[in-house]
């Protein structure tokens, strides 16, 4: 009996078939407050699972000169990648299904897991536009990193242990958007450029490179691939909704912060235009690290006295 | 990064299909890592031979073949081609109908600037104002619809004048239009020279200095942020531009930002236009008798299309068709400069250098392709080179 | 160099309905001048065939059968029709006019686009082929 | 410069040619100048624009038929409001001129244009290859040539 209970919470609940229909929805939450903001009315509530089943239904056309194996099992990985983040962070406001200390470095990671495969995709299938794609792919992995990590790790620090599970009971009591604000914001504006939201989607640039790394996917790839992004939106969301907004204790709690963020993402989305790479990676360099570090700064004066 | 071993460089070709062109053009730009260092430009996809088919179409159906040579700037052919065949057969539209051509022919323009900001935006990634600009650009749209019965090909010219009457509704409707057009055009001036993110991407890029302009034979609101004072509205004045002189918007820096500074100043010029013409405009009958054939001669007529001088030639020989005619469309002339300026910058900002000439490619598409091979001396020659080729030339021939 | 000036359009857009026209299920009304379709009126013609000669897309084609009686066969085609006017302003007598009423330029086959306007059994006599007594205007190559 | 300024400075210019040209005004806009002698043309190009009178705006080539057996090309320059026509006549077989790509770069994408569509041979030019017939366009019929057939394409 107690294998068919975690094995269904992982297939069912928390876990895959809802993550995918909740990825799906906050995509097209997405998409439809993007609309709004530009006055258009947006797509209709199911077009997201609409275009999924319409591209694992085409056919799949692999080029000759990419690795044939490498061109199947990318997009599965970034998916599996994806899934597998979402067992440790509170989803749906309920305990994450699986926790061990030090779990929120193994999240973050799993999440770029799934930009390197992009990344890697592009590389592989010798397309001019999927190569400067997957270069920018890259370079904007590295430029954000650093710093969205960090800013993760402040909580963690403060909270005292490196499990979400934990930061997220710690972050009920105390609201850390209001005590680390300078955090809050390079997390939010990390989440941003590693979903490739707006001011950071230089890598999908379709008037520049076409569709960036993903130019050459069609079909089943790149169904799985835009499956493994809408995860990641859920994931990221509820990651740093747990963290910075007092926690998700209930489900109803849960959606509201989730949507609020999500609610700021579109507005930051409608308001700013495309940077380069050159100045994106400039900006992350420049002031998302030195914020971070004196985040950082004045956790630890705090701390000493 | 994705190769470290020396970056091999290889052609990124936005083919005559791609995002970035709403029209059929191929560029191909021989890219090292992200720095373009060669461009080459084949066009010629949308070629319909519309000077062979005017060859063989009477002098009333050729109007409205050439008024689709080009979606955006349809009138401004067709007037073109009315004030051409009037000079040859010596007839004058009268005044009513020349104010009326200049009318719709400055509504046009504000319809095709504020379409390429839309498309300038968009191409910057900026999709909100994209968005913006073009629903407001609907009610330039619905002006012209109700002036003149359709939104795009307004066919609002017929051979020796006009066939739309303006009257007192129709005015109050488009002083309305331009009322709320002013407004949100001072907004998206604002926008263009104020946001920062936006200044990032045109703000020092594509600079054109005013001897490269003039060297290389830009002409139009790209010239004129280069500082070349060249507008065919001033310089020689046709159909009502005489009785309603207009003040030519000029810039300095010559840089991406310019040519929407221009543009944007273009268009507060002509909502000043069109209010004066509604204010003060002259009575008298629509339309003077043209005779079907046109006695035999030459003429040139230019005039000002949104981008840039629009040069017609026609030479009739006294039949009901025309001998020959040519369409001298104004891309052609941004295309040579936007291809050497596109030489030396980041692949990023290509597609707004292509956007910043406001390429109409199927205007384009009568004429141009054009090359960039790595020649010994480069060609292009500042006037002082000339002086001095041209001091050459004459002692060798001597 | 102030930060993300289009501010005040995305605030005022959260309470506005959007732009976008749902067309085929809200109709925008027409305006008086919209040229969609074209009017003959059969007593002021005279079949001089001065709108066939003059339209750019050959896509008006008229019979003639007896001046007097004035009994013509006005053949037009919607789907080539350039919606210019020139043929309102070509002719003379001014039996022609555009009006501005709603219709589709789709169907599944050509059919409704040979509309033909006049008696109907000068049509069907014109259909049949029927050679007509008057001379038709020159069909165009 | 008013428009009669620019004329009578233009006359001048090319009364220095009086032996190669002759030159006549249609009109009180235009300034038509027959240009005799092929190698004649480009000084007076380069003349026309160190005096800054040389904005090239057009190239247009004019086939006066199988009969008279000439191309006619016209070189139009229109700085201000006037009109200054040089007027080229050319051979039908075999016809050629001095390329102005040198002098003026803008005037590359007019001449790729005559010499795609009436044949004429443009000597001089740095980029010869096709303007915007089509790749697989057969070579050796100019399309814009009054005796130009269309079925002649299908024929091989």
């Amino acid at each position: 009996m107690n294998t068919i209970l975690p094995l269904l919470s992982l297939a069912i609940f928390p876990g895959g078939l809802t993550l995918l229909a909740g990825g799906l929805a906050y995509e097209w939450a997405d998409r439809k407050l993007l609309a709004l903001f530009q006055n258009r009315v947006g797509p209709r509530w199911f077009q997201p699972l609409a275009d999924t089943v319409k591209l694992l239904a085409k056919e799949e056309i692999i080029p000759d000169r990419a690795n044939k194996f490498l061109f199947t099992s990318l997009p599965l990985i970034a998916l599996a990648g994806g899934l597998t983040a979402a067992l440790y962070v509170p989803l749906a406001g309920l305990r994450p299904a699986y926790g061990f200390s030090g779990d929120l470095i193994v999240t973050l990671y799993l999440l770029s897991l799934l930009t390197l495969c992009m990344g890697l995709a592009g590389t592989n299938t010798l397309d001019r536009f999927s190569m400067i794609g997957a270069t920018r792919t890259l370079t904007q992995v590295f430029s954000y990193e650093a710093p969205f990590l960090l800013a993760l790790l402040i909580p963690a620090v403060t909270a005292g242990s490196w499990q979400i599970g934990e930061i997220a009971t710690y972050a009920q009591s105390h609201w850390l958007v209001v005590l680390q604000p300078v955090g809050f914001v390079v997390a939010l504006v990390g989440l941003m450029g590693k979903l490739e939201m707006t001011p950071f989607d230089a890598p999908e640039a379709h008037t520049e490179i076409a569709a960036g790394a993903l130019t050459e996917y069609s079909g089943r790839g790149l169904a799985f691939f835009r499956l493994a992004k809408a995860v990641e939106l859920v994931v990221g969301l509820t990651l740093v909704a747990a963290i910075y907004l007092g926690g998700v204790s209930n489900p109803l709690w849960f959606l509201v912060k989730t949507l609020a963020l999500l609610l700021t993402l579109a507005g930051i989305q409608a308001l700013l235009t495309r940077l380069r790479i050159d100045q994106t990676v400039g900006l992350w360099w420049r002031y998302g690290t030195i914020l971070v570090l004196l985040q950082w700064l004045v956790l630890i004066l705090i701390r000493r006295i | 990064m994705a190769t470290n071993k020396e970056p091999e460089r290889f052609t990124i070709s936005i083919g005559p299909q791609h995002p970035a062109l709403k029209e059929p053009g191929s560029f191909q730009f021989t890219v090292d890592g992200e720095i373009v260092t060669k461009a080459y430009v084949r066009l010629g996809y949308a070629h319909r031979g519309i000077e062979k088919a005017a060859e063989q179409r009477n002098w009333i159906q050729d109007l409205y073949l050439l008024e689709r040579v080009c979606g955006i700037c349809s009138h401004i052919h067709a007037t073109a081609y009315c004030l051409a065949v009037e000079e040859l057969a010596h007839v004058e539209a009268p005044p009513r109908a020349q104010a009326i051509r200049v009318l719709v022919a400055e509504l046009e323009r504000i319809h095709s600037h504020f379409l390429w900001i839309g498309v300038s935006a968009h191409e910057a990634g900026f999709d909100t104002l994209f968005m913006y600009s073009w629903r407001d650009r609907e009610t330039v749209m619905d002006l012209l619809e109700r002036l003149t019965g359709n939104r795009v090909n307004y066919s609002a010219n017929v051979l020796g004048g006009v066939k739309c009457d303006i009257d007192a509704e129709q005015t109050t409707a488009i002083l309305d239009g331009l009322n709320f057009l002013e407004e949100r055009a001072r907004h998206y001036f604002d926008v263009l020279t104020n946001d920062s993110m936006f200044l990032q991407r045109t703000r020092g890029i594509a600079v054109m200095s005013r001897n490269q302009a003039e060297v290389m034979g830009a002409i139009g609101p790209t010239a004129r942020a280069s500082n070349v004072a060249r507008d065919v509205r001033i310089e020689s004045p046709y159909a009502a531009y005489t009785q309603y002189p207009i003040k030519m918007a000029l810039d300095t820096r010559g840089d991406l930002e310019a040519r929407f500074v221009v543009r944007v100043n273009e268009l507060f010029e002509s909502f000043r236009l069109i209010r004066q013409i509604l204010a003060t405009l002259p009575e008298g009958e629509l339309t003077a008798r043209m005779p079907r054939r046109v006695p035999a001669g030459e003429v040139v007529k230019r005039v000002e299309a949104p981008r840039g001088e629009l040069y017609y030639f026609i030479k009739s020989n006294g039949t009901d068709k025309p001998e020959r005619l040519k369409v001298r469309t104004p891309t052609i002339c941004n295309m040579t400069s936007v291809i050497k300026l596109a030489v030396g910058h980041q692949l990023a900002d290509v597609p707004m250098i292509l956007a910043g000439i406001d390429p109409c490619f199927s205007c384009n598409d009568r004429t141009v392709e054009l090359t960039d091979t790595d020649r010994k001396t480069s060609n292009i020659m500042t006037w002082e080179e000339l002086r001095r080729y041209g001091i050459k030339f004459y002692e060798a021939r001597k | 160099m102030k930060f993300g000036m289009m501010f005040s359009d995305i605030s005022r857009a959260l309470f506005r309905r959007p732009a976008t026209q749902k067309y085929p299920y809200v109709r925008q009304h027409n305006p008086a001048r919209l040229r969609s379709f074209l009017k003959w009126n059969q007593q002021a013609c005279t079949g001089c065939g001065l709108c066939a000669m003059d339209c750019p897309a050959n896509a008006i084609h008229v019979t003639i059968l007896d001046r007097k009686e004035k009994r013509f066969v006005f053949g037009y085609r919607p789907d080539q029709c350039l919606f210019c006017g020139q043929c309102v302003e070509s002719c003379r007598q001014g039996s022609l006019s555009m009006v501005n009423d709603n219709w589709e330029l789709a169907a599944l086959d050509k059919k409704p686009f040979s509309v033909y306007f006049g008696e109907t059994d000068d049509i069907t006599k014109v259909l049949a082929g029927e050679p007509a007594s008057g001379p038709e205007t020159p069909e165009k190559a | 410069m008013n428009t009669e300024e620019i004329l009578t400075l233009a006359t001048g210019i090319v009364s220095s040619w009086d032996w190669a040209t002759e030159s006549s005004r249609p009109n009180p806009k235009q300034l038509d100048v027959k240009v005799k002698s092929l190698d004649e043309l480009v000084p007076i190009i380069v003349a026309l624009r160190v005096k800054r009178l040389g904005y090239l705006s057009a190239i247009v080539c004019l086939d006066l038929g199988p009969e008279a057996n000439e191309l006619e090309v016209l070189y139009h320059f229109c700085p201000g409001d006037a009109v200054i026509a040089l007027r080229v006549r050319v051979p039908r077989a075999g016809a050629s001129l001095p390329s102005l790509c040198e002098i003026i770069p803008g005037a590359e994408v007019f001449e790729r244009e005559l010499q795609e569509m009436f044949g004429i041979q443009m000597i001089g030019l740095n980029t010869p290859d096709r303007l915007y017939l089509p790749d697989d366009w057969p070579d050796g019929i100019y399309p814009m040539r009054k005796d130009f057939d269309p079925k002649a394409l299908f024929a091989n």
